[in-house]
């Protein structure tokens, strides 16, 4: 082989990384088999342009209140031509509160997510790669953020703090990084056994190199995993919030709007009031779980080909 | 074959303490496994040294000592004149390029993330090689030593590509890509299938012969060992039973233990009648280990003398040391 | 066993103590009157100053924190700003309202999930499991207040099969507990609130068991069951369900966290006296000794049903020793 | 008098992959109170074959042709519950992986009577007293049957996993490698009780293993499997003494033994064969040094090659010329070199 051939050849193994086993071909793969994660992908695309579009799309102002020919307030009217989702009890559309919820919850699901996997990943790593005093204190750390009532500890938050999605955000991340940080440090401790951490030790890797290049990509599929459910979770907990009446008062979000409508005791009535902003969260997080269907499934091959 | 020795452990111990629940806590006395218990040894600059033993001899654990897998409770080692005393960490980087190992398993020992390529060419980044060439023709070299040949169809390549044989070759080629000294081979053919074994074994004694280097080769198989080693350390319980050349030990074995292991090995040969000892097979635990001789409770020939013996090594026959109060003419008895 | 759980209960002690310190502190750093959450401040200048005094709320923040301490070990959390009585009291008459709905939900949730989960791993690969599966992820994604505004809906106001609020006909009056819990009025008020709760519940021992299952029916010891010829029957209840149960204990054990949180909202959609609507609402009217001492008294209920997971783990693993 | 009679027995997995064939053609037949050894490379086929007898084989896998004729009728053909009817009462199974065939959730007693009581009207109690019975027979103490898996030892639990197949004294008793994951003296002490327990009570053994050394002392008969199909079957004591087939000519080679005197070991170059792929020739046709066009063309069948001795080989005729040069290191590394040649011109 000549010296020319060679180096055109060592670039290609500096630069290519393809992978066969990897996790993207794997997950596009399962994504052809299983039609429900792929409807969960449209599903979600669809929810996604919504979500960054709402201004676009929705047709009237949130608060705006809408009359009737006659100058009466539009007020309860079931969904209609100019009104897909009907109304509310002082003539708001709805069409148009739950489009512009669609961005709040994307944003609550999508930061608080974030959040809540860095901090729960890098804890998990940490303490399960570390082992001994330092995973014993985080794992105890762990198990008091597992004690605290999810919901509750959020009122109570609310009564502290001004009610922002910000708070929210917050709040989740707070309380949901421990489920992340068990899950990967039971992974990162099944890892960590493997011979090929002791091999790299032998060869002399720092422990952060280890962390990074040996354990972090073999847990990669489990964090996105985790991230998914995260996000359906952030979604959840924004309009469970907003639903007692603890939201952001600047933002409409499907929570609110539910808020709304069960406070002026409407719920027992307008269907087209209660139902719409529900079957958008359904409907969200179904395409989101569905995805992780495909997912779970490059996290455990166990599950995989049977 | 150069004598001088490359490796002397002196008294090395790896003790673990128990922890059995929350009564522990109160009660002062504390209880460990003694996976290791003041074993010391030498192994000589280009010998390969087998280390043999049933699971929970602490064989493995010695193998990962050496490497610094695992620190020592207590204990010095001493690598080519530098003293590494229990808890450590000196020199730690240089020691590392000069000490390699290679596993059991060989579906777990290479990262299923990286290609072949990248996985010898991590002890060689970690190392801080930088030249690409550089790294690309020691890789290249190091392949080929391991006899993957053609090394470029093997590169690009990821481990679940290839068969067991094959994967063992790579964690070879990865432990000798920094031309270390001294490697411990840890059941590296107990995994595999016999066709391939002995090519794995061969390429081990060739590694000796192209590169000098000295070997530990831990295993349970007493077949394997007398085929690619020079000396044997037979261990039992954490201690070191018998200890001398291989042809010796395994054709004259001197302590009781090693006669009985010797004798439960199946031979291929349906016409070969095997004397056999029919001991009880249930290893004492490694908490409450016997007084006295630990093979005691379990030997064929113990006596009263055996609870009150005190661990030591007689040179029974020449360099043939074992750990047995009788001899062989006692034992015959 | 004695020793386990005796070490249990002390964790769970030490867990108390440390979230409701926690309590503690975060009223402290909330913006503004710091004093608010412990005197009302509505009230009289004069009454205010005794009550300060009272609660040590001029002295250092140590001082504060050992009467809350003390204040916390004889279960006092002080008197409720809303209904002027001692929280303590207010506490005790909604507890059996959330613990029966609990448990009522948990059991209806427990039983369909851990039968269904084995079903569904038993009919790998079928387009059954692919419906079941579906059907538990629409319930997993379905908010438990809006399938609550929903079921009020359709099966009060619309059918009127069941009643649709509280838990008791209004003019009803009862005094003991059994005048109040054992009715088939109460029965009936409870019937709605109880599936909603199990629906959201249903889907995590529902999709732990399945999973759960599918390991243990590709374990060694289930071949061995069929080598030994035995009933499928038999392999499938007595030697996989057995052991697939454990993982669902453990998680049932973490859920029940967010089990509890899942029932405030109900609560408060289905208007139940319980815990869980009262706090939302002392949060809303500024009531904090009673927010506070509701939180309390929710995190200690989460905990010691933890303790009892725990507890039944071990009855049901040999391999734990309790010693 | 025939036992077990297989019969060109084919079994086939389906994989996402496409259809591996594990068995292709298989055939061999079984005498009361015989013990035969079925040896060869993971993934041969042996484990397979085993589980086919049982019909235990895994969701995916199937038998697509062939035979099992067990005391006059064929398994292949019998409903479920006739099956269940027969495991463990007719043929018992002692499997791979004996640390993990217990159930950690229930007593080993409970265990042993478990599987009685499915086959027999015996009460509680007599079969109670029957799990004590075997237990004894292999050698551990009545006390034992309270026993939960994770309080004994490997060694123990082997015991017990063999005494619940003595249970119910079958006629054909299925060992898939039962010992190795035991130590080298465990193993022993077990090895004999298994060879004495079965010439006691006449039933026949097939014994599973890949240590060739094993079968050589408690099997009358070895089978030599490879790629899913037989290479060679004969008597232990004619086969350790002549093997004829090239691949048994190269395991021989390739195996350390504790008496031999410094020979310089020799393995088999190549990998088995990948059966994803539809095989014509000899299965043994990569990695065989004495292969011709005939052996890439046409899979030869067993044939009589002595007393009590079959091989499947176009060659057999050839065999002394083949052990001769079988021997020299040269004859395996040529085939080395050739697979090195065909993986560059591959690529």
């Amino acid at each position: 082989m000549s010296k020319t051939v060679v180096s055109t050849s060592i670039k290609s193994f500096f630069t290519s990384k393809k992978n066969s086993q990897g996790f993207f071909p794997v997950f596009i793969n399962n994504l052809k088999r299983d039609k429900l994660a792929l409807i969960g992908v449209i599903l979600l695309i669809f929810f996604i342009g919504v979500g960054i579009f709402a201004d676009f799309i929705a047709p009237y102002e949130p608060r705006e209140r809408h009359y009737n020919e006659e100058g009466k307030i539009r007020r309860l009217e079931a969904p209609s031509k100019d009104h897909w989702f009907g109304t509310t009890d002082v003539g708001r559309d709805i069409f148009s509160q739950v489009v512009l919820g669609t961005k709040t919850a994307l944003t609550v699901g999508i930061l608080a997510a974030l959040l809540v996997t860095l901090v729960g990943a890098t804890v998990g790593i940490i303490a399960g790669y570390s082992g001994g005093v330092v995973d014993a204190v985080l794992m105890r750390i762990v198990d008091f953020f597992y004690a605290i009532p999810f919901i509750p500890f959020v009122i109570i938050l609310s009564a502290v703090l001004k009610p922002s999605i910000w708070n929210i955000i917050l709040a989740v991340s707070l309380l949901s990084w421990r489920t992340v940080a068990r899950l990967v440090r039971s992974q990162v401790l099944s890892i960590a056994k493997r011979p090929f951490i002791k091999a790299a030790k032998v060869a002399g890797a720092s422990h952060s190199r280890i962390m990074v290049k040996y354990i972090l990509p073999n847990v990669i599929p489990l964090i996105l995993l985790e991230m998914a459910f995260m996000v359906n979770f952030a979604i959840m907990a924004e309009a469970s919030i907003a639903f007692l009446g603890f939201g952001d008062p600047q933002k409409p979000s499907w929570g609110q709007i539910l808020h709304i409508n069960f406070v002026t005791g409407n719920s027992r009535s307008a269907w087209w009031w209660t139902a719409t902003p529900g079957l958008a969260i359904v409907l969200l997080l179904l395409s989101i779980f569905f995805i992780t269907r495909a997912l779970e499934e490059v996290v455990d091959p166990r599950l995989r080909r049977r | 074959m150069d004598t001088m020795p490359l490796i002397q452990i002196e008294n090395l111990k790896k003790y673990y303490l128990v922890n059995n629940g929350i009564k522990d806590i109160f009660s002062k006395e504390k209880k460990y496994v003694k996976a290791i218990d003041d074993i010391s040894l030498i192994i000589k600059k280009g010998e390969i040294l087998g280390l043999a033993g049933e699971s929970g001899s602490g064989k493995t654990t010695t193998g990962e000592i050496l490497v610094r897998l695992q620190e020592p409770s207590d204990g010095n080692i001493i690598f080519d004149g530098h003293v590494f005393k229990a808890n450590s960490k000196i020199e730690e980087k240089k020691f590392r390029k000069e000490v390699q190992m290679i596993f059991q398993d060989p579906y777990e020992t290479l990262n299923p993330r990286f290609n072949i390529f990248d996985t010898i060419a991590e002890p060689l980044k970690i190392h801080g090689v930088k030249n690409r060439q550089d790294i690309y023709d020691r890789v290249i070299k190091a392949l080929e030593i391991a006899e993957l040949k053609p090394a470029e169809h093997y590169i690009t390549r990821y481990p679940h590509e290839l068969s067991g044989g094959q994967r063992q070759r790579v964690a070879i080629a990865r432990g000798i890509v920094l031309e270390p000294k001294f490697l411990v081979a840890d059941e590296p053919v107990s995994m595999l299938d016999v066709s391939i074994r002995a090519d794995i074994l061969n390429l081990l004694k060739n590694l000796r012969k192209k590169m000098g280097l000295t070997m530990l080769y831990v295993s349970h198989d007493l077949s394997t060992i007398k085929y690619l080693c020079d000396r044997i350390a037979i261990m039992y319980l954490g201690k070191i039973v018998e200890i001398g050349n291989v042809k010796d030990v395994i054709d004259n074995p001197q302590h009781p233990y090693t006669k009985v292991l010797l004798s439960s090995v199946p031979v291929a040969d349906p016409d070969y009648k095997r004397q056999s000892i029919i001991i009880e097979d249930e290893v004492p635990d490694q908490i409450h280990l016997p007084e006295g001789c630990r093979f005691g409770p379990r030997c064929p020939y113990s006596t009263e003398d055996c609870k009150n013996f005190d661990h030591t090594l007689f040179e029974r026959r020449t360099d043939q040391w074992s750990a047995c109060i009788y001899n062989e003419e006692e034992l015959r008895k | 066993m004695l020793g386990f759980i005796m070490k249990r209960i002390f964790t769970m002690v030490i867990m108390i103590l440390l979230v409701s310190t926690m309590i503690f502190f975060l009223f402290r750093t909330m913006p503004g009157d710091p004093t608010a959450f412990i005197v009302d401040p509505s009230i009289p200048k004069e009454a205010r100053d005794q009550l300060l005094e009272r609660y040590g709320l001029n002295d250092s923040l140590w001082k504060q924190y050992t009467i809350f301490l003390k204040d916390l070990v004889r279960l006092d959390f002080g008197n409720s700003f809303f209904y002027g009585r001692p929280v303590t009291v207010i506490i005790k008459d909604l507890i059996p309202a959330t613990l029966i709905l609990m448990f009522t939900a948990m059991l209806f949730a427990y039983i369909i999930g851990i039968l269904g989960g084995a079903w569904m791993a038993w009919k790998r690969g079928t387009k059954l499991e692919s419906f079941g599966i579906t059907i538990s992820l629409i319930f997993r994604s379905a908010p438990s207040f809006w399938v609550g505004l929903m079921m009020i809906l359709i099966f009060a106001v619309r059918l009127k099969w069941f009643p649709g609020q509280g838990m008791r006909t209004s003019g009803y009056t009862g005094e003991t507990f059994r005048e109040i819990f054992l009715t088939l009025d109460f029965l009936k008020h409870l019937i709605l609130p109880s599936i909603v709760a199990g629906l959201y519940f249903v889907a995590t021992p529902l999709l732990i068991m399945r999973n759960s299952m599918l390991e243990v029916l590709s374990e060694d010891y289930i071949e061995m069951a069929h080598a030994k010829g035995l009933k499928e029957s038999k392999i499938l209840y007595r030697h996989a369900a057995r052991n697939a149960l454990l993982p669902v204990i453990t998680a049932g054990a973490l859920f029940i966290g967010s089990a509890m949180g899942g029932l405030v909202l109900i609560e408060y959609v289905f208007s139940w006296p319980g815990l869980g609507r009262e706090i939302q609402r002392a949060v809303v009217r500024h009531d904090y000794p009673l927010a506070q001492g509701a939180f309390i008294i929710i995190a200690s209920l989460v905990m010691f049903m933890n303790l009892v997971a725990d507890v039944l783990y071990v009855i049901l693993d040999p391999r734990i020793s309790y010693k | 008098m025939l036992l077990l009679e297989v019969k060109n027995l084919d079994i086939d997995y389906k994989t996402q992959e496409g259809t591996l064939k594990a068995i292709s053609d298989v055939s061999f037949t079984l005498r009361q109170g015989e013990s035969v050894g079925f040896v060869g490379e993971s993934g041969c086929g042996k484990t397979t074959l085993a589980k086919s007898i049982m019909k235990l084989l895994p969701k995916n896998g199937s038998i697509s042709k062939g035979e099992i004729i067990f005391k006059g009728e064929d398994l292949v053909k019998k409903s479920k519950e006739e099956i269940r009817r027969i495991r463990h009462l007719k043929i018992a199974m002692v499997s791979q992986s004996a640390m993990n065939s217990l159930n950690p959730v229930y007593t080993v007693g409970d265990q042993i009577i478990e599987g009685i009581l499915a086959h027999t009207n015996m009460s509680k109690k007599e079969a109670a007293k029957r799990a004590e019975e075997v237990f004894s027979i292999i050698g551990l103490e009545g006390k034992r049957l309270k026993s939960y898996p994770h309080q004994m030892s490997g060694g123990m639990k082997q015991r017990a996993i063999i005494a619940m197949a003595l249970s119910l004294n079958p006629d054909l008793i299925i060992a898939d490698e039962p010992t190795t994951a035991l130590d080298v003296v465990v193993q022993d002490r077990i090895l004999r009780e298994i060879l004495s327990i079965q010439k006691q009570m006449n039933s026949s053994m097939i014994f599973i293993t890949h240590d060739i050394s094993v079968v050589s002392e408690i099997c009358d008969t070895i089978i030599v499997m490879y790629g899913g199909k037989i290479m060679e079957k004969a008597s232990t004591k004619i086969f350790f003494k002549k093997p004829l087939h090239p691949y048994s000519l190269g395991l021989k080679n390739a195996f350390p033994s504790i008496l031999d005197i410094g020979e310089e070991l020799i393995s088999i170059p190549g990998t088995p064969p990948n059966l994803m792929k539809n095989l014509s020739g000899c299965r043994f046709v990569e990695r065989c040094p004495f292969r011709t066009t005939l052996c890439q063309s046409e899979m030869p069948v067993l044939r009589e090659a002595g007393e009590d001795h079959l091989v499947a080989c176009h060659y057999i005729d050839k065999h002394e010329a083949f052990t001769e040069a079988a021997e020299l290191r040269e004859t395996w590394e040529a085939v080395r070199s050739r697979i090195i040649q065909e993986k560059e011109e591959g690529a």
